[in-house]
């Protein structure tokens, strides 16, 4: 994995609300394999810069380029959430969004919708390739849901998982769109410190086995210190540092807004 | 100009009536998220019992301004109180249930209602009684606007004013609003919910009863189908201004008049409710939450 | 056995009820006089609430029933429905009310017969009322945007156009359960016509004449059968006052009818026997007549029977043409108007 | 002060809470920590009565409330931050404030908690007229947290109150947690995932595991448990 | 003694409830009032008598939350356990099918027409519910499609003299095209915006057809359609309700089979998907466009071809066929029958229109009956008759074993 590309480019990323201003000139980027932290104050606009990315909302100016780790490089602005995922980044949501009363293995299942093709009229007649790419698609979610842990509730609704288990769902059904960059918004948030530190080695393979580029955005500063290879502070919209976790762990200015004094050992 | 006006009064008079029962429909929607079907039969029950009081006072020789008073006064109390049983046995068992099933029981509860007065009084139509007597002030523009007309649309105005008021100053309405909101949450402040349900529910009634007593005297019969024409229209008025708006339900309704009036006057009449439909689909298309609906807050 | 079918529940009850009533009184009669050719008379009613699809349904539970001879159906649309099911199946179908003109005029049901007067012959009625007795250049022609209603408004404007005495300024159709009336009652009166014609039922008739009498507009007001009736009355009040409207030819002059409503008072304890109990007590005699006369139940023996035999009824002697459509003194349309709250022929 | 005994909760057929019996005194601050699905909410919403117990009884300064509608329970001075911080959403920062002291009629005392609150926590000062739902997740927290003060409560129920927010925010909670009982004298019973500061603030415990109290203790002794340590304070 | 008390109340609130509609008719032309004081005895009898039977039912609705056999495991409804036990299912539905096939054989031609409206709206309902059910959009003017397919048929039928067979694709077709105009500017909607919206359309189809007489021939309708042929031989009216019930119970076998299938292909899920979270799902990689367009296109396809072996059927139509009400009879199809659920909604489909056929004896009583029938069972069933039961993955098992 040497000379990394850079597989997604925020320049210059502004969003307005009516008249609040909820980010103002990010920049921001994530090289092929790294995990990138983006922290900061409750309200500092990491969860509008996700969805800007991820095309829900859609950004006031600014560019962002995906480029995939073979090369091909595409603007996102103005796509549509659903395109952007075809395109190869996949999300998770800061308050759960399961599909409540389907399986875990479907939640999983519907995951893999833009990566498949079968229409009506092969779900109608089940001719060989629909079946094929059914089994396929099967498969590939249980292969997903063993590698979060999730494989002893496959028939369990989603809605009767406990959170945490939720949380890794949601990362399962995004893994299934087939990312190369992966977004989690707050994927420890509810999590006691042993979950979350399950979850740090989960996140490890990810990047590792599937050879995945991570964005994250948490409050758990033990988890971003111990796993990031770089960290993105945002305040009031705008980014006031940028850094190894040490360096951005040591920076004044993180501190006071965000850390507070003691904040290391907490 | 003449005609203008003549036709813009029409209008007026129309979307005031439309009006009157949107109100009740858009409080409650406002507040269970229901499509309450049966509101519309809550309005012709008013009606019935408006006719009932008429009846019995008329036979025993009251003057017609104190029948009106009197009808008025008990249609509220029966339609309040069908109100509140209705949302008893109909509704409230079903809250935490799927969404369609509530509706359901509303289109159920719907013919039930409309069966019960057909069998308890008479399928054919009935002759209403003109309480309100012509004002003699207005006798020379009688052509426009009857005195009738006039009562409901000033009856009409007063009860969007009042309700909003209530809803937005008086500690029953911040409750109301909470508990459309979120119900579990508006619990845990200690506000009680089912009281709030019941009252919305009889606010909503009464505002039908009005309705009911003050529209039957405008068309001078009444049926026991009356009720459901009226509550789609109603509905429909409610959906365009935003439902769950109460100015809205009243802009709705207005929209809703005039659009059928100027279409019969300048277009026909043929077509008018494909008119007042269509208007509907074009407006909400371009405002998907209604005229003076809130785009719902997702934050995502 | 005689199959009665018609609306006999939902709104529409009470043009079914009647003739559900009057083939019970007839049967009784005939019964109580030792039946027809010796058989006993018996009534099985089936409610169709005047929509086709129940229609269909009445139409074959009486056919597997094994009714004898049809009443019914009471509206058009449901006897249209239902007709093809009883020809299919043999059966003579008499209609008491059903007055939609292709019924019996398109040829294509042999099986069909009525009682009443068609729609195509109100029209035209109304029409020659207007230009000869009102004389009125200009009139608006409204109807209920229903089957029957607009029927007899189209019929209304073609006898009128082609007679050229009387110019149609304003042909529309309204709601009959909206609640007002406004504008279309301003257009009227920017039309400049000098009368209305109505076609439809009387909750629509009363409404919009009322509506017109509170705007202080006093021209005539001139509507059909399904109107002119007691309800009308009831519902307008004193607005009714002056209206003109065509109606079934008043037998309650007839001896028959007399006797028959007398009975209905016995067994229903009152004499208003309501809408199409004439047409249906005549139908009901004129099919146990054919019956009687044919002495056979079978198809053919009846059809023929109806066509060649007169009848007896209370709507006076009954004969029927080709077609099916009874010809009698009491099977017409005569104009009446209201005088001091009561219908009162207009001669 | 408040008192559970052997209290049973259902959801339909599954049984969320078994034999709890929890004991607050006046002026404490007591915590219940446990794994997701422990129980620990439905405990909250049982003594608010939104899930009525089964069996088994709660007393509130004496008075036996189990079975009551809420609109009773609260009254009585219990508030809570409910999980998931359900703020209204339409409703704006302030008029969520104010459906806090919904069972309040003292109009300059009202305000001047609001002045306090906004003293607490500036931010909500600034999005005064902001609708609710359109806040950050930690601004919503601190919203929840404000609308529950809002009502003077005498026993605070908070239900996972660092719940996604910055560690400076979470800090300033905790901190305004012992304040609030400080000052106030306000029992506050927590239930929190961050056991570890948790422990910190209380002074006792207890550890709840698939809907059972297994343990009760000081905050201390819990802190200094190899058990606890083991399971929930991610320590090896 | 509470129970009493209970009862007692109820009974008095009734008696007040109902005292001026129930006790008291007036004639305002006549001046004349009339008192019927036994009806207020017979209310508040029933009522008295009726609040037990309430309360008993609705401690047994709680009950049933928590019902649990004595080893303990929750007691499963016996349509539920019928779908878990695939042999017992099996040879139930053989039964049925049976049944069905010998059904015109054994019972009148009354009987077979009744049966075949039941079928008919068994396909209304499982096409509604591929909207309702299945993508979660509230379609209030489902008749509107249904009119389309009967009036293809209808006109092409007059006009053309086109066949049943010709037709019937072309009709669903007309009705699928509907379906599509309808869903592209409603697709922004949600919600109860939405089920207005095609309310309205469903009004102005409605309307249409009866004001543009040149098209449509108005509110007189089109009659004299011709029924089905069989290999051009004309049918007696007899042996065409058979054929037409024979031709029903294949487009039901059609309706399941197809709706089965699609249930849990990649569509159905991401349908179910757009249901239960619109954002979530659009963010996973669905087409919410495309995917609600297929649901509104094959919701209205199956309305289509009802509609043409409706107007075959009846061989006349006119619009009253096609009210609002109809509407919302095949909403309450889907949703008593428990949305998603083929068995509930084929089962509700039944109840909906048998009821009030064979409620017939109760003659003026059976709307109010039917009415009550339908609040009292989403009171007490508010989930459906059949609980919609997702596909559960059994050769994970084996996966498991070799994995
Ligand atoms: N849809 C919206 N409409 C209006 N304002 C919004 C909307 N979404 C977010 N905001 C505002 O934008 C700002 C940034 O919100 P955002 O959710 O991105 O914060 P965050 O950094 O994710 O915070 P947290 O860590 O608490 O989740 C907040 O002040 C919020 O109120
Ligand atoms: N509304 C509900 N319906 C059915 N079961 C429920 C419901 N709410 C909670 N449960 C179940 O009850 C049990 C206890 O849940 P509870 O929410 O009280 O746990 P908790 O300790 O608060 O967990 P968390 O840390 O995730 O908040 C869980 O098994 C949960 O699945
Ligand atoms: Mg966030
Ligand atoms: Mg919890």
């Amino acid at each position: 994995m040497s000379a990394k590309t850079i597989v997604l480019e925020v320049k210059n990323l502004s969003m307005n609300f009516g008249g609040l201003r909820a980010l103002s000139d990010v920049d921001l980027d994530i090289l092929q394999g790294e995990i990138v932290a983006l922290i900061g104050p409750n309200g500092a606009g990491k969860t509008t810069c996700f969805n800007c990315i991820t095309g829900i909302y859609d950004p006031t100016e600014g560019d962002i380029l995906l480029r995939s780790p073979q090369g091909k490089g595409v603007r996102l602005n103005g796509l549509k959430p659903n395109q952007v995922t075809e395109l190869g980044m996949a999300r998770t949501f800061q308050n759960i969004r399961l599909f409540p009363s389907m399986t875990v293995l479907e939640n999983v299942m519907l995951g893999t919708h833009c990566r498949t093709k079968s229409g009506i009229l092969g779900a109608i007649l089940r001719d060989r390739k629909t079946r094929e790419e059914e089994v396929r698609v099967v498969n590939k979610s249980y292969e997903l849901l063993k590698l979060v842990g999730l494989d002893h509730h496959v028939n369990d609704l989603a809605s009767n998982l406990p959170y945490g288990a939720q949380r890794r769902l949601e990362i399962a059904r995004a893994l299934a769109t087939d990312p190369f960059l992966l977004l989690l918004d707050e994927p420890a948030a509810g999590m006691n410190p042993n979950e979350t530190i399950a979850l740090e080695q989960l996140v490890m393979r990810i990047r590792d086995e599937l050879d995945m580029s991570i964005l994250l955005i948490e409050h758990d500063m033990k988890m971003v210190m111990s796993i990031s290879d770089r960290v993105h502070v945002l305040e009031y919209g705008q980014k006031i540092a940028e850094g190894t976790p040490a360096e951005v762990g040591a920076n004044p200015q993180v501190i006071k807004a965000y850390l507070g004094e003691e904040a290391v050992d907490a | 100009m003449e005609y203008f006006l003549e036709l813009f009064f029409g209008g007026l008079t129309r979307g005031s009536i439309y009006a009157l029962i949107a109100l009740g429909y858009t409080m409650v929607y406002g507040i269970i998220e229901l499509i309450n079907f049966a509101h519309g039969e809550i309005y012709m029950i008013g009606a019935f019992t408006g006719l009932i009081v008429a009846g019995v006072l008329t036979a025993m020789g009251f003057p017609a301004l104190a029948i009106l008073a009197v009808a008025l006064v008990v249609a509220v109390v029966y339609c309040s109180a069908y109100g509140y049983t209705m949302e008893k046995i109909a509704y409230k068992p079903l809250r935490g249930a799927n969404r369609l099933s509530p509706l359901i029981s509303a289109i159920g509860m719907s013919i039930f209602l409309q069966n019960y007065v057909l069998l308890a009084q008479t399928p054919n139509f009935l002759p209403f009684p003109n309480l309100i007597g012509e004002f003699e002030f207005m006798e020379d523009y009688a052509h426009i606007l009857g005195s009738a007309n006039l009562v409901i649309i000033l009856v009409t105005a007063a009860a969007m004013v009042a309700l909003t008021l209530f809803i937005k100053y008086t500690r029953m309405g911040r409750a109301m609003r909470a508990t459309a909101q979120n119900r579990k949450m508006a619990m845990l402040l200690g506000v009680n919910v089912d009281a709030v349900i019941s009252l919305t529910f009889i606010i909503g009634s009464s505002l039908a009863a009005i309705g009911g007593v003050l529209i039957a005297c405008h068309t001078g019969q009444i049926n026991i189908t009356i009720g459901f024409i009226a509550g789609i229209k109603a509905f429909t008025a409610a959906v365009l201004g935003g439902v769950g708006s109460i100015p809205g339900a009243m802009l709705g309704a207005l929209v809703l008049g005039f659009t059928e009036s100027f279409a019969t006057g300048y277009i026909s009449s043929d077509y008018e409710d494909v008119f007042a439909f269509g208007l509907l689909v074009l407006i909400l298309i371009f405002r998907p939450s209604g005229l003076l609906g809130k785009a719902p807050t997702q934050k995502v | 056995k005689i199959g009665v079918a018609g609306a006999h529940s939902g709104d529409l009850a009470s043009y079914g009820l009647p003739a559900v009533n009057a083939a019970k009184l007839v049967a009784e009669k005939v019964n109580a006089q030792g039946g027809v050719n010796g058989m006993m008379v018996e009534v099985q009613a089936e409610d169709d609430q005047c929509k086709p699809e129940m229609a269909t349904n009445a139409a074959t539970k009486l056919v597997s029933d094994k009714a004898t001879v049809i009443i019914g159906h009471i509206c058009s649309g449901a006897t249209k429905a239902a007709l093809p099911i009883y020809k299919a199946a043999n059966l003579v179908v008499m209609s008491p009310s059903a007055t939609n003109p292709p019924l019996t005029k398109s040829g294509e049901f042999p099986n069909f017969f009525r009682t009443i007067a068609t729609d195509d012959e109100q029209g035209p009625a109304l029409a020659a009322f207007a230009a000869n007795k009102l004389n009125l250049k200009k009139v608006a022609i409204i109807h209920d945007k229903g089957d029957y209603g607009k029927g007899v408004a189209e019929f209304c404007k073609a006898a009128m156009e082609k007679a050229g005495k009387v110019k149609v300024v304003l042909f529309e159709g309204i709601g009959a359960d909206q609640v007002d009336y406004a504008a279309v009652i301003q257009k009227i009166k920017q039309a400049g016509a000098e009368g209305v014609v109505y076609g439809g039922y009387h909750p629509g008739a009363s409404k919009l004449i009322s509506q017109m009498r509170k705007k202080k507009i006093a021209i005539p007001f001139l509507t059909d059968e399904g109107v002119q009736g007691p309800d009308f009355l009831k519902l307008a009040g004193n607005d009714a006052e002056g209206a003109y409207a065509t109606g079934l030819i008043d037998v309650s002059g007839n001896a028959m009818y007399k006797a028959a409503a007398e009975a209905h008072q016995k067994a229903f304890g009152t004499a208003e026997t309501g809408l199409f109990f004439a047409q249906a007590y005549a139908a009901t005699q004129s099919l146990l007549n054919a019956i009687d006369k044919a002495k056979s139940t079978k198809y053919e023996d009846i059809m023929k029977a109806l066509h060649t035999e007169t009848a007896d009824t209370c709507l006076g002697k009954i004969k029927f043409n080709a077609q099916g459509d009874a010809q009698a003194e009491g099977v017409g349309f005569s104009v009446y108007q209201v005088k001091n709250g009561k219908w009162e022929l207009n001669k | 002060m408040l008192e559970l005994k052997n209290v049973n909760a259902h959801y339909g057929a599954i049984q969320a809470l078994r034999d709890v019996s929890i004991r607050i005194d006046q002026g404490e601050i007591i915590t219940l920590i446990g794994a997701n699905g422990a129980g620990k909410t439905t405990t909250l919403m049982a003594i608010c009565g939104i899930v009525p117990p089964s069996s088994g009884t709660i007393t509130f300064e004496g008075k036996a409330i189990q079975g009551q509608p809420p609109d009773r329970i609260v009254p009585l001075g219990i508030s809570q931050v409910p999980e998931g911080r359900l703020i209204f959403p339409e409703l704006t920062v302030i008029e969520n404030l104010n459906m806090g002291a919904f069972l309040r009629d003292d109009k300059p005392e009202i305000k001047r908690d609001m002045d306090y609150i906004f003293d607490l926590f500036p931010v909500l000062a600034e999005r005064g007229t902001q609708r609710g739902g359109t806040l950050s997740g930690g601004e919503q927290q601190m919203l929840a947290i404000s609308r529950a003060l809002m009502s003077r409560p005498r026993l605070l129920l908070l239900d996972e109150p660092s719940l996604g927010l910055a560690p400076l925010v979470i800090r300033q909670i905790f901190e305004i947690i012992v304040k609030i009982n400080k000052e106030r004298g306000t029992t506050i019973f927590l239930v929190e995932q961050n056991a570890n500061l948790a422990l910190k603030t209380a002074h006792r415990g207890y550890v709840m595991e698939v809907g059972r109290i297994t343990m009760s203790d000081s905050a201390q002794n819990l802190l200094a448990d190899e058990g606890v340590k083991k399971a929930y304070l991610g320590l090896t | 003694m509470e129970g009493f008390k209970k009862s007692l109340l109820a009974c008095i609130w009734f008696m007040f409830l109902t005292f001026p509609l129930v006790v008291i008719r007036v004639d305002t032309a006549e001046k004349t009032v009339q008192w019927r004081w036994m009806h207020m005895l017979w209310v508040g009898l029933g009522a008295f008598l009726l609040s037990y039977v309430w309360r008993f039912m609705l401690k047994r609705k709680a009950m049933g939350r928590s019902a649990t056999n004595p080893d303990g495991t929750p007691v499963v409804p016996f349509l539920q356990r019928l779908s878990a036990n695939p042999p017992l299912a099996r040879s139930i539905m053989a039964v049925i099918a049976i049944g069905a096939l010998v059904f015109p054989w054994l019972f009148s031609t009354y009987q077979t027409n009744i049966m075949i409206s039941a079928m008919i709206y068994i396909v209304l309902g499982l096409g509604l519910n591929i909207v309702v059910g299945l993508s979660g959009q509230l379609v209030l003017g489902y008749a509107a499609f249904y009119a389309a397919g009967a009036y293809s048929y209808a006109l092409l039928n007059h006009h053309f003299g086109l066949g049943f067979w010709t037709a019937l694709p072309l009709g669903a077709g007309a009705a699928a095209l509907c379906g599509i105009i309808l869903g592209i500017p409603v697709l922004r909607l949600r919600g109860d915006y939405l089920a207005i919206v095609t309310l309205g359309f469903g009004e102005i189809v409605r309307l249409v057809l009866e004001n543009w007489n040149e098209f449509s021939m108005g509110p007189s309708g089109v009659s004299g359609i011709s029924r089905p042929g069989l290999f051009s031989v004309e049918l007696s009216v007899d042996g065409a309700t058979t054929y037409i019930y024979y031709l029903m119970i294949g487009l039901v076998a059609l309706t399941i089979f197809v709706i089965n299938r699609l249930k849990n292909s990649r569509i159905g899920r991401a349908w179910l998907a757009l249901r239960e979270d619109e954002i979530a799902c659009v963010a996973m990689g669905v087409d919410r466009m495309k995917t609600k367009l297929t649901a509104f296109a094959l919701g209205a396809t199956w309305a289509g071809m009802a509609g043409v072996v409706f107007a075959a059927k009846t061989t006349f139509i006119n619009p009253a066929s096609f009210t609002f009400m109809e509407s919302a009879m095949i909403l309450a199809i889907v949703v008593l029958g428990g949305m998603g659920s083929i068995l509930g909604v084929s089962l509700a489909a039944l109840l909906i229109l048998l009821l009030p056929e064979y409620l017939r004896a109760f003659s003026e009583y059976r709307m109010l009956l039917f009415g009550a029938t339908m609040v009292l069972f989403m009171v007490f069933r508010p989930q459906g008759l059949v609980s919609s039961e997702r596909q559960r993955y059994e050769f994970k098992e084996t996966k498991e074993s070799q994995g």
